[in-house]
């Protein structure tokens, strides 16, 4: 064992660890944290000059089909117990409060179309979105605001977060079920209701609104 | 089977219409309504007759009036748009009529319903999923990950005794008092000067000049000697007196000078 | 496999897991567990006719020398990460900031005139002492309170800790350079007031009340 501070050559205070310190090091960290923990976090977290994307690979693969998975989820990774023995965790259930279809629905279409505006969402729906929706969608973590809309009166735009993805299992907001499907079949295209300058005269205010115009 | 008119239907399409009455508050809107009333075509959304969609709900919305069941707004604007759609539909399209034709207008009431209908598919299987806190868990005992963020104060004893000293000796930095005792200004030493230099024919050390009492302290000796040797200086301008210096810190020495009749 | 049930009827709604499922079923409960879980609760919540105590031993075989490591805590068993990774876990970061003038004043006065009480640092210092510099100096652990001044009102006095002289690299306060030292050490740069030059030079009034008594 040399001492590597005597070594006036080397850059590192300390020695790299083996690729199978790092990947316990990584399995350590990931097991203690109850959320996510981004590549960066890991990065921080452990000594100088490991390379934790090696390591989650290797975890990856060692933790599969066993009772606890490692996933992805956006840029973090956490251990996961596995969805198939969910059953044998009523003790651990939490009641997630039910959703209304009003929110379900807004949900999926702030998921689907995001970044997406009020009047989109509106749209979609055929109704107005009442502000209760939205808060409650916001204070579970599930949607967050996005940039403004670079449109006339630059409006907020919603979208999905990292929790979302956690909560439904999702590594990314690509691999919503049917997405491609949907894409495929135009439904996620914003179309704009034909021109309808003549019983736009008739003057139906609420029609605007509804149609997003 | 096609309705043909709003008023033949079936006794259990005429039941189904009044549940839907007495259900209307659990619409999500007339968009909803149009979803459902859709169904009952049993095809594809895609190829559904959007001129019998607006029948089934002209229809409806006249047996809610008749039930004197009030709609909101947003029933009867739709059901306002779909009779003018309608007739749109019905009617030889009029060359002079601006805006969409009623096909266009049907196709993006289709493809609304269509798109209302995916999303309501794919919220249901996004619900259906496995989820967190139902089918899989976290860890159920994280272990304290957060990062301290401690201050550390620290202050070396270099600044102990650099703050202690800045207190003790606060009082120096007062304001700048002139020490009048152990100073003599140039003017005392004019005064003792004039009436001594008439007598200096010959040269003589500026320090024989300095007061009893001045050449002992050093403080006062300084004071006095800078005092003399401005004086001798405003002596020399005025004429009196001459002065010399033999070598670079010897004696300054000074003579009277002799008026201009030598 | 025998039967655990003497219900003849019963035969087992469900199959017995196999040893590695089982393994997982335990390896997935002790993951998701908010407490550790004691070998009674393993086996209530695992499906009838399995043998947590064998998944137990296999899972603690299993995850020997890794990153996370299955422990026993009294009689119930948890997954603890490994101690020798205990220190990813703990990220502190700390933040060296120097301490205030006031709060070095303070301190020093505390230093050089121990006990002294807060009237008394006022006075010396000429300005008030806020509560918060004398707080922070607490719960630094660098000064504590001393007995009560035998004095009307019966004040508490200020004194430096241990802690204070181990991080000053003092043995004792006495060890704290006298006002003529400091001069000495140019600290103390401007002479002493003539007023008090008689004072002064029969050495520190400050270090006479300090150690005079």
């Amino acid at each position: 064992m040399t001492d590597p501070q005597d070594d006036p050559q080397s850059a590192l205070l300390f020695e790299v660890p083996t690729e199978a310190e790092q990947e316990r090091m990584v399995e350590a960290i990931l097991f203690a944290s109850a959320e996510p923990v981004t590549l960066a976090e890991l990065t921080s977290r452990l000594p100088e000059g490991c390379a934790p994307a090696a390591a989650l690979e290797a975890l990856r693969a060692r933790y599969a089909g066993r009772g606890v998975v490692l996933v992805r989820v956006g840029e973090a990774w956490a251990f996961r117990s596995a969805p198939d023995l969910g059953h044998l965790m009523r003790a651990e259930t939490v009641e997630t409060r039910k959703l209304s279809r009003a929110a379900i629905e807004t949900l999926a279409i702030v998921a689907y179309h995001q970044p997406v505006t009020r009047a989109e969402i509106e749209e979609i729906r055929g109704v107005s979105v009442s502000r209760g929706t939205v808060d409650q969608l916001m204070e579970m973590g599930w949607i967050r605001l996005g940039r403004r809309r670079m449109t006339p009166g630059r409006p907020v735009t919603f979208v999905v977060t990292s929790e979302f993805l956690d909560h439904f299992g999702l590594e990314t907001a690509r691999d919503l079920p049917g997405l491609k499907e949907l894409r495929a079949a135009g439904l996620l295209d914003s179309r704009p209701p034909p021109e309808d300058g003549a019983e736009d005269g008739a003057g139906d205010p609420g029609q605007d609104q509804m149609f997003g115009n | 089977m096609a309705e043909p008119a709003q008023d033949t239907g079936s006794v259990a399409e005429r039941l189904a219409a009044e549940a839907l009455i007495v259900d209307v508050e659990g619409f999500e809107g007339p968009l909803d309504l149009l979803l459902v009333l859709s169904r009952s075509q049993k095809v594809d959304l895609r190829q559904i007759s959007i001129l019998a969609l607006a029948r089934q709900y002209l229809a409806f919305v006249d047996r809610a009036r008749k039930l004197r069941i009030e709609l909101a707004a947003d029933y009867l604007v739709m059901a306002a748009w779909l009779a003018f759609l309608k007739s749109r539909l019905l009617l030889p399209p009029d060359p002079t009529e601006q805006g969409p034709s009623g096909e266009e207008m049907a196709a993006h009431l289709a493809f609304q319903l269509e798109r209302l209908a995916a999303m309501r598919d794919v919220a249901a299987r996004l619900m259906a999923r496995d989820r967190k806190g139902r089918d899989f868990f976290a860890r159920g005992i994280p272990e304290d990950m957060t990062v301290h963020r401690t201050v550390a104060w620290t202050a070396s004893l270099l600044d102990l005794m650099q703050g202690y000293a800045r207190i003790r000796t606060r009082d120096d930095f007062r304001p700048f008092v002139m020490d009048r005792k152990n100073l003599m200004t140039m003017e005392q030493a004019l005064d003792r000067m004039r009436p001594m230099i008439g007598f200096a024919g010959i040269w003589t050390d500026i320090s024989s000049y300095l007061p009893d009492g001045w050449d002992g302290d050093p403080s006062r000796r300084r004071s006095a000697t800078a005092a003399t040797f401005a004086a001798s200086l405003e002596l020399a301008k005025e004429g009196r007196i001459e002065i010399r210096q033999g070598d670079s810190f010897a004696p300054i020495e000074i003579r009277r000078k002799e008026r201009a009749r030598d």
